[in-house]
């Protein structure tokens, strides 16, 4: 089986393009691929649609940096410092440019990625009936129970053109292994067109088979492994990276204008190389770093 | 012992929780009243944490999101988003628990548009997972403060269903259970009239006049013929919730605010 | 929290009632609770509905014994050696009476219970379409996609009243490991009202907190936990057992006629008073014994 | 190097996956020939086994069922029956290859019910995976003996779907995409007529005459246009399959059968 190794840089130029639908940020609030978003924006990707129940800041700054045409979230903001101003000045004031917003729940986004996983062109839930996300996103629709009497909301299918999803380790077949909170991201991995996989560790095959129950998708979903430490930084990812709270509180104080974020972007994305110029920017690194072992009990899979 | 308005309210919102329910926890307060009432007088009560946590011991260390590392060591379950839905669709979630920006007399509540969505004033974040736990658990705990301008009339937005125009609208719409059982806010608790859904006043904080409750609602304010006066917090609440928050980030509590709050 | 340990035959007694869904064998052909089975034999409960994808010889001697009223499954046999004898003889001949079918396929199987599991009325899918499957199971209906015009199978809902689920290691609260084939072992936690889980080890609630994302459902959704090594004998469990092969090849000669089913059951069931007693039975035990060791990579879980 | 009829289908069988395909394999033959392909001309190929396994090499013993625990090890996923479903139903399984008891001139598969399925004559164990394989695969591959009791001029029961009743059938019915692609027997292979989707004798087995295929064949028998003679085993493949099944269980090889077969 060949290699799918890639860099960064390789990986984001060969597989998302211009107009794509993209998710990142399948764990909700941790493990969150913000490598992936500021070689996106390095690359001056446009138009694109971005999918997540939350990300985080992530989508606040892919918002403000202009590549972006829509979201498809639940949730858009800094989930510990308050609300995403990028977001509120496209929407409110169209700075840099007015996006589109498809709303969901937590719950309707997990649906509709499942859907997608699944092959099925909706799934059906009892919640939102009553509320008015299903006004502002009409493709959430409301029916009678095709076998009863319930009123259901039928909620399409996502099969994003790429997803761009964190893991602590994979090989270069594209095997690799999540743990901690999995979020969305089983359902991500099945549904999205194409799967990059950024890994803080590659290993070998054999490491990844000696457990297939953590195996977070079959190899040939994976169309790209990226060997990239700290991708999640300044979220946490369990066992490696502890969260960067104070990250996300001066991203709240340095963006509430315009030219305070335009700063910030050029601080931690323009005027940055590459993913390990980063990193080395990151003066509180080695704090970050977890450096307990606390490990899962042991699991025997012999076959005789 | 002296306390906050917002110790005061994590104190009156952990007791809403009985021993044994299972809570689906929404970020900021409702974390760190849910963990109150696993370290006070609901032991076994088992929290839901939507990016796919069960807990039943709390965190040992102060979260700021869910998904912060110390809240799933030691949990009892991770697993994926969907499953804990599922479990909530069920009707397996006794509790849902979740802040609001704003809230109407009906509990509904609008963490989405301010303004018309189509001409939006404030672009708030939106739901999260709160719209999932206030449309299928048995009963929604919500928590924030009191003001004018956040308990409205009429929300512009429902995010979150309450009870819709109030009587059996929840039942009308086709939800299959729920609604808002307590409002929890610095100032009192409401709860809903049994019969219009109105959400009534129900327990009032020391030291609060009716006319300041009445003064920070957007409506008409109804009084329930009950009202009992908000029993203090114990110095044992008040310790659990110091271990838990020891800066005050979220309760102001001993420390000073370290970051601009919304 | 406090413990829900019983004995295989309280459980049984007490969860197990004349008439309930019971399912069994919800990893296909490994790790089916066979324990189970023959304690529900023992204790003569009657009008049982027995649910699972495959459950290997299990459902077989369950309808020879004469508990079985209704069974809903995808596949009724001997996987390795053939036909179902008692299956045939109660469908072709009413012996020991006849029984119910309700014919689904193994995904069809799995749609009904993760709908169940859900909350959900239905589940849609577009497998089985065109098949008699759709005749002979009336309660898969089809019709049009609410949002579109593909033609869909509706698949209902599964809730069985109680579920035997298999693992290899619990707590005495309700944590459970479960590695190896998984079948559709989660999605029948899940969705059962009430969980009886046969456990091979019993261990402590920090063993299993150890490693979360390995657990298969929530300790509130289990109702009962049985301390029973080699409940899954003769089926094979990855790490502790292999598959009894000859046990299966035998069942399947011995089980020709009715007078030859008799005297099996007389043999491995009726005359044996416990499971200690019938594993005490199997000559070739220490032989399937799994003795080596091949441990799942290490996990850190550490948060700081 | 002489070999069994058994084994020259499992030959023929195994020539049919092409490297790189993505196969989800039934119980019986279909592990063996599968297990051929990846040992010989298609190393690449990825292997689904609907207990929630999926390889890419083939396991290194001999398997009674696919939940054998030598099938798990060296797996390179283990997940839900659900989560390979899912996969199939989405279009990105080449091939489904099962085993059948009966099967008529469209490629429609029983395992279910001989007789009327409420009178019912004979009682087969039903579906497990083979109707979703049959459903949704790209292709479907059957193995099974040729005798004019299987192979019928209408089967009493459509377990697994094959054309139906021919031409556009599937499509009519809703169905994505599919159909046999090859039925592989002891005395040749069978392939669908492009347009009227009838089963033909596309290649015969050695010293197997056409009369003698039609003698067991349960309805007119068509011979295609293109009509070849199936090659022999190679020593390589044969030995391969030996190594697989030391005893002759499946393929009556080497040794004797040990247990009756269905």
């Amino acid at each position: 089986m060949s290699t799918k190794l890639q860099t960064l840089s390789e990986a984001i130029s060969e597989h998302v393009q211009d107009g794509d639908s993209v998710l990142m940020g399948a764990c909700l609030e941790p493990i969150i691929p913000f490598a992936g978003a500021y070689e996106i924006l390095r690359q001056e990707k446009k138009n694109l649609t971005l999918l997540a129940p939350i990300s985080d800041i992530l989508l606040d700054m892919m918002i403000g940096a202009g590549a972006v045409q829509k979201v498809v979230t639940a949730w858009t903001g800094n989930v510990s410092a308050g609300l995403g101003y990028n977001y509120r000045r496209a929407v409110e004031k169209g700075i840099p440019h007015k996006i589109e917003i498809e709303d969901h729940s937590n719950f309707t986004f997990g649906l509709s990625l499942l859907a997608g996983a699944m092959g099925v062109p909706f799934l059906p839930t009892k919640s939102l009936l009553g509320t008015d996300i299903l006004k502002s996103n009409p493709k959430l629709q409301v029916g009678k129970s095709p076998i009863g009497e319930e009123t259901l909301v039928y909620v399409p299918a996502l099969n994003p053109n790429v997803a761009i999803l964190g893991v602590q380790r994979a090989d270069e077949t594209g095997g690799a292994h999540l743990w901690g909170n999995i979020g969305v991201s089983q359902d991500a991995a099945l549904a999205s067109k194409k799967v990059i996989l950024l890994a803080d560790e590659i290993v070998s095959k054999r490491t990844i088979e000696s457990d297939p129950n953590r195996v977070l998708a079959p190899n040939f979903k994976v169309t790209s492994v990226v060997h990239c430490p700290a991708f999640c930084h300044p979220s946490p990812m369990q066992g490696y990276y502890k969260r960067h709270h104070e990250f996300f509180h001066d991203y709240g104080k340095e963006t509430k204008d315009e030219t305070g974020f335009k700063n910030w972007l050029n601080k931690w994305v323009y005027s940055v190389g590459s993913h390990e110029e980063y990193v080395a920017l990151i003066q509180e690194f080695e704090e970050l770093k977890i450096k307990s072992e606390v490990h899962a009990e042991k699991v025997n899979y012999a076959h005789q | 012992m002296d306390y906050t308005a917002e110790e005061l309210m994590v104190v009156a919102a952990s007791r809403e929780i009985k021993d044994h329910e299972v809570v689906i926890v929404g970020t900021r307060l409702p974390i760190l009243a849910f963990s109150l009432a696993k370290m006070t007088h609901a032991p076994n009560a088992v929290g839901f944490y939507d990016c796919g946590i069960v807990r039943d011991s709390p965190s040992k260390e102060f979260l700021y999101t869910m998904g912060d590392t110390p809240n799933l060591t030691g949990s009892q379950w991770c697993t994926t988003t969907n499953n804990l839905m599922f479990l909530l669709q069920q009707g397996l979630v006794n509790v849902g628990f979740i802040g609001g920006a704003e809230v109407d007399k009906f509990g509904n509540i609008n963490t989405s548009y301010i303004g018309d969505y189509k001409e939006t004033k404030v672009k708030l974040p939106g739901s999260g997972g709160g719209a999932d736990f206030a449309s299928l658990s048995e009963r929604l705990l919500v928590i924030m403060n009191h003001e004018k301008r956040r308990l409205k009339d009429k929300v512009d937005y429902i995010t979150s269903p309450g009870y819709g125009s109030g009587y059996n609208w929840r039942e009308e719409v086709g939800l299959p259970r729920g609604g808002v059982g307590t409002l929890i806010t610095n100032l009192g608790l409401m709860t809903p009239n049994p019969e219009t859904k109105e959400l009534e006043l129900a327990s009032i904080h020391p030291n609060v006049s009716i006319e300041e409750v009445q003064e920070n609602t957007g409506w008409e304010l109804k009084v329930s013929d009950n009202l009992i006066e908000t029993p203090i917090p114990s110095p044992e609440e008040l310790e659990a919730i110091r271990s838990m928050d020891p800066e005050g980030f979220w309760t102001g509590g001993r420390g000073k605010k370290q970051y601009e709050r919304k």
